[in-house]
């Protein structure tokens, strides 16, 4: 997912008009902790101050410029809530006069072993924060459409990268791209040691814009509808796919974005299965799935077979370092089979 | 080994230099629009004192006091839409600045009975908080300082465009404790990526009830810039004459050094913090246009009388205005919904 | 509620070990904005910081002080969010060494026409972050016994205090107060003017202490549960009454303790009525009235008889000035009246 | 009229003066346990970096290349528990100081590992995250700066107590962009509230990859104390003999005048940032190990063999630590629970 995001953002430096694409570490040489941001024309490494990194990209958007900026991790980023608020609100205090183009991406979630600070999820806070949208991929290829959707934007978008899912390779692959991953690795990722006369070789990408707000029907099934997005996604998957060999048969949507989120495509379903679940890795209090579960309560109450459903992370302090510890804090493999197996099988 | 950082030298209490014998530097066309558009917006403001106080409006701040200062800044800046002209990231006491800009004053009397008509916010945000999406004026917020951390965004396109414009932010002495203003400093001053920013404080030596010299211990906030370099200085803002004289030289080197300049103005603040504290005139602090009157009367320029008759006709008129105000719808309930994104008609997201 | 603040802080400073009493404005002359800490003993007037404030109650709380520390509005206190978790994960990450004993209050909601910037929720905010508690009040006497509570506590504890309720006069009085108002006015309110000589003629005051964690059963109902705290509160109360003489009979709780909740009360309510509606008046997306809901519907599905609902601020990007806009934005009288009516003649 | 701020005046290349000929100015005894505690120290780290790329571990961080100014800031530190005793609000380089206060390493090594047994966060967060109350050390938390906004709390409680106790920060140079930086600048020298806050800074020139004179433009960090009137000054890092009468100044400056001190120390960073940059030794930079060890042979304190004899010693102490960490039990899942409160048993709080 890295090599998508670094793609689409090449194409989106040629095609889309963004000027930079800066943040801690995120010009040469490094291009980022997790390398999304290697070989790009635009980047360069800003000063270790978040509220630096929002304020300027605030500034650039209202200057006609178009940023990308990035928070090294959302764990990172809780310092400068005042201003993701101020960014979300600037159109609508202005009555419509000052609208804020610009893209803020960071890396959340656990899976990577990253003990307290490396472990946050951001979606909870992120989906109550008004005036933005927010999207969060579970593939490369929706990485990269995505962002390229993000880039065109009048609006702010929020872009959260699943750590856990920064190496995976997709099964689509994004149009332009080789086959041969090691091609791939050779044309785009930066060579060990001197890099300094190191140049990307950009494969011919095309434009492959995924519209925000449309969720992707991932599965479909007839006993009990299950949403997620991020890490959690393969997770239900595959666990889709286990539940069909004891013959329950669940329907899978991927969210995909966030905020504004395709409430037609869960409506349908839920409609359909009179089952759902919401499962993401948030901190379970004051959740975003608890959001989707009220709304699905609210409106669909008579077409329910069984309460909806929030499996996300314990409400605990944070996500600690030995694996014990994650294994007992987010939803793992286990714990969403069991929570699809209960509500397809739960009965009054 | 050691080496120790730079002791600086003690400053005197800072006094107006306004003397009697004094020459003035500018023509007196320019120190008549000057006065005048001094007068303007302290009646602009009484006006907007006078409506909290008759119940047309719900919460006032303002600037007046600030006029010496916030005049000369306004005409120096170079106005227009986009990264080849100016942009300012003011606070809330920046009335003055706008009038010198050319602004009408009828907008900030909308604003006060935050009718639909306001243009800078639709009825939706308090006095003062100006946004002119025409002139670049970034809209003034609420929360101190976070102009500080926007600035060098707008600085940074316009270094690369080329040209000779720059960013302004204005904001208060107290609001320099938050780190935002570091932000300024730092991110303005990176070597060999300087910018266009105009970094300006006004400090009236309060934050609402708390005396500056209270809460912090930098005698001249313009030394803060000293550890990053940059120019920087400290200027009497309670004269205009001087005031216009300091800022150009800063302007003229912001504009074609490309790189920050951090200027302290020490000002007055005459009504008290807002509404919320009262809002009644203090005699207790220098009186910028008062003074700024007495000098031009004795040189000539302007005499006392023609000064009087000034201040009376903007009285009227800004009356009328706000009478006009007055008739003005409010904003429909159902607008809540518009503008939240670009481009796209408002509607509740959760309405079915 | 100010003056029963101010007496509860006086209380704890007297009997509870409070040392600190800090913000912007919350030392002499001015004594809060809102003369919550006026003629206090301990109260002084710190920088215009924000993080300052919160990272220096965080070192007194190390230290063995016991600081109270305000933000003078709750929507200046979203440039701390990091130091808000890092306060609440604090004990959880060193294993149980340090805990930090120490208060945040801070003026929340609409009501006051406050605009953009004075009429900020933080309940949906506050409700995520772990290892704080949580209170918010809706009548002087409850202020008054959870501040002392707060005051005890060994963890950090968030007060919020809802704006438009500064100033209501409670229909119990305080322990101690006198019940002539003009008295007690003239005992502890400061002086107009100088204030410089001017000290505070404390009322003999008692412990009224009201445990963290207990809410209020403000009335006995059959047809439908209404959980609120804070502002809307008294709108619940009224509109029960409004119902009752139309033939609809609901319970009321007043959480107070947002944070642990009394979870049990609601339970026992749901149960016998099957109907329950939140009200609160942060904006409705991943909106703490939505964790309720989520909890009750999952745990109490076949007791209800009709969709658990939320009452609650609009997804607007802030509150405007104009009353038109405010009015639309967060809930009022008429539609507290009208969800209350719909959901307890509500039917499939 | 107007008063430009203070002009820094260019600093060289900062160079560490260690030359042949200097005299060592401290007694025989503690320059050698200085030099055992330093190499004590690099063996720690060297040891949880081979923990690391062995798998015994999944990340690294921690302070090789510091010792000669982290041993000697232990030195200097008034263990004890309680506002009577210093406190310290450390980031994650700190190791060496702890191991001068007398801290065992075995702790350090069980951390690394996460096992149950990690006396500082029972195997929840990162290696050279300590915390002891014990000692006053503040939890290490990983986000950057922030220990510089809580550093003025435990100060005011000391200033109020009376006696000589302190409180010290300590962060990188990169940090200092962050707002928290001036938030301890601001806090810690309020007008005649000034508190005794040794606030240190640690220039090993990077953040992660991002060299410092990239991003900021402050030559000497310590200047940017001087607009807050406070005591400041640069420091050689890598001489332990500089590095500890420079801080016993500083140290006797802070308890007795009770007043705020600003210390950068210019230091190495000898195996990268962390593991997530590979962990590997770095030639390019001055290894203040090395450098003492050839002063200490030539002036007959300690020769070569001896102190190769020593690490020999600690490489082997601490490898059989390692080992006996690793058959340690890692926390149970449902200790999740614990320690999310004070005084109340753990549980799921939406468990049935
Ligand atoms: C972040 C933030 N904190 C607190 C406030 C409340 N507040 C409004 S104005 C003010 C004082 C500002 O003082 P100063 O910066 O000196 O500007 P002045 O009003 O004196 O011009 C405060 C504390 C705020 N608006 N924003
Ligand atoms: C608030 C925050 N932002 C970003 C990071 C990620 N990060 C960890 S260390 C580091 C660089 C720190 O550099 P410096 O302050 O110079 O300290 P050093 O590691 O060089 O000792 C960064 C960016 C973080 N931990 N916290
Ligand atoms: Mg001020
Ligand atoms: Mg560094």
């Amino acid at each position: 997912m890295a090599q998508a995001i670094r793609m689409a953002l090449h194409y989106a430096e040629e095609h889309l008009g963004v000027t930079d694409i800066f943040g801690e570490d995120v010009g040469p040489p490094l291009g980022g902790v997790f390398t999304c941001t290697q070989g790009l024309e635009t980047t360069w490494n800003s000063p270790l101050d978040e509220r630096g990194i929002i304020g300027t990209a605030m500034g650039l958007a209202m200057a006609g410029a178009r940023p990308v900026a990035e928070i090294q991790f959302c764990d990172y980023i809780y310092n400068t809530i005042d201003l993701l608020k101020l960014a979300g609100n600037t159109l609508w205090s202005s009555n419509g006069q000052w609208n804020l183009p610009m893209v803020v991406m960071t890396p959340v979630g656990s899976g990577i072993r990253g003990s307290i600070y490396h472990s946050h999820s951001f979606d909870a806070t992120m989906s109550h924060i008004p005036g933005w949208k927010t999207v969060m991929p579970s593939t490369p290829l929706d990485a990269y459409g995505l962002m390229l959707s993000a880039c065109r934007e009048q609006n702010p978008v929020m872009f959260l990268i699943p750590k856990a899912l920064m190496r995976v390779k997709g099964d689509e692959p994004i149009p332009g791209e080789p086959a041969d991953e090691k091609q791939l690795s050779k044309m785009i990722d930066a060579p060990l040691g001197d890099r300094s006369k190191w140049k990307a070789q950009w494969p011919e990408l095309s434009d492959a814009a995924i519209p925000l707000g449309k969720a992707k029907l991932v599965r479909q099934g007839s006993q009990l509808t299950v949403v997620s997005y991020g890490r959690t996604m393969p997770l239900v998957k595959k666990a889709a796919e286990t539940l069909a060999a004891e013959g329950l048969d669940a329907e899978v949507l991927d969210l995909r974005t966030l905020w504004p989120y395709d409430w037609d495509a869960i409506v349908e379903s839920v409609k359909k299965t009179g089952r759902v679940l919401f499962v993401n890795e948030d901190t379970e209090v004051t959740n975003f799935g608890e959001h989707l579960a009220r709304r699905v309560t609210e409106k669909l109450f008579y077409h329910l077979l069984a309460p909806p459903k929030v499996l996300a992370g314990k409400f605990v302090p944070g996500i600690g370092l030995a694996d014990t510890l994650e294994a007992a804090s987010v939803p793992q493999q286990g714990d969403v089979d069991a929570a699809m197996r209960a509500l397809a099988t739960m009965q009054p | 080994m050691a080496r120790d950082a730079k002791k600086l030298k003690p400053v005197k209490e800072f006094k107006p230099l306004i003397t009697k014998s004094d020459e003035l530097p500018l023509d007196p066309e320019r120190l008549r629009f000057m006065h005048e558009t001094m007068v303007k917006a302290r009646c602009l403001e009484e006006r907007l004192i006078a409506m909290y106080k008759s119940g047309h409006g719900y919460f006032w701040i303002g600037g007046p006091g600030e006029e010496a200062f916030n005049v000369p800044l306004g005409m120096l800046i170079k106005k227009g839409q986009g990264p080849a002209f100016d942009f300012c990231h003011f606070h809330y006491r920046q009335s003055a600045t706008l009038l010198a800009m050319g602004e009408h004053p009828l907008g900030a009397i909308r604003q006060m009975k935050n009718t639909a008509t306001d243009p800078y916010s639709g009825g939706r945000n308090f006095a003062g908080h100006f946004s002119k999406r025409e002139w670049n004026i970034a809209p003034v917020s609420s929360p101190i300082e976070v102009q500080y951390a926007m600035v060098c965004g707008t600085a940074l396109a316009q270094k690369r465009l080329g040209g000779d414009s720059i960013s302004i932010v204005t904001g208060g002495d107290a609001g320099t404790a938050e780190g935002d203003f570091a932000t300024s400093l730092v991110w303005s001053s990176r070597p060999g990526e300087e910018l266009p920013v105009l970094i300006l404080v006004t400090n009236n030596k309060w934050g609402i009830s708390t005396p500056y010299g209270q809460v912090q211990g930098v005698e001249r906030i313009s030394d803060r810039g000293a550890a990053f370099g940059m120019r920087a200085k400290t200027i009497d803002g309670n004269d205009p004459i001087s005031a216009y004289l300091e800022l150009k030289e800063a302007f003229e080197y912001v504009r074609t050094e490309r790189k920050p300049y951090l200027v302290e103005a020490r000002v007055s603040r005459l009504y008290g913090h807002s509404s919320a504290s009262g809002a009644n005139f203090v005699t207790a602090e220098a009186d910028c246009l008062a003074l700024f009157e007495e000098r031009l009367d004795q040189h000539g320029v302007r005499s006392k009388d023609e000064a009087k008759r000034l201040r009376q006709k903007y009285t009227e008129e800004f009356a009328e205005l706000a009478r006009q105000a007055k008739e003005e719808p409010f904003p429909d309930g159902g607008t809540i919904w518009n503008h939240v994104y670009a481009g796209e008609p408002g509607k509740d997201p959760l309405a079915d």
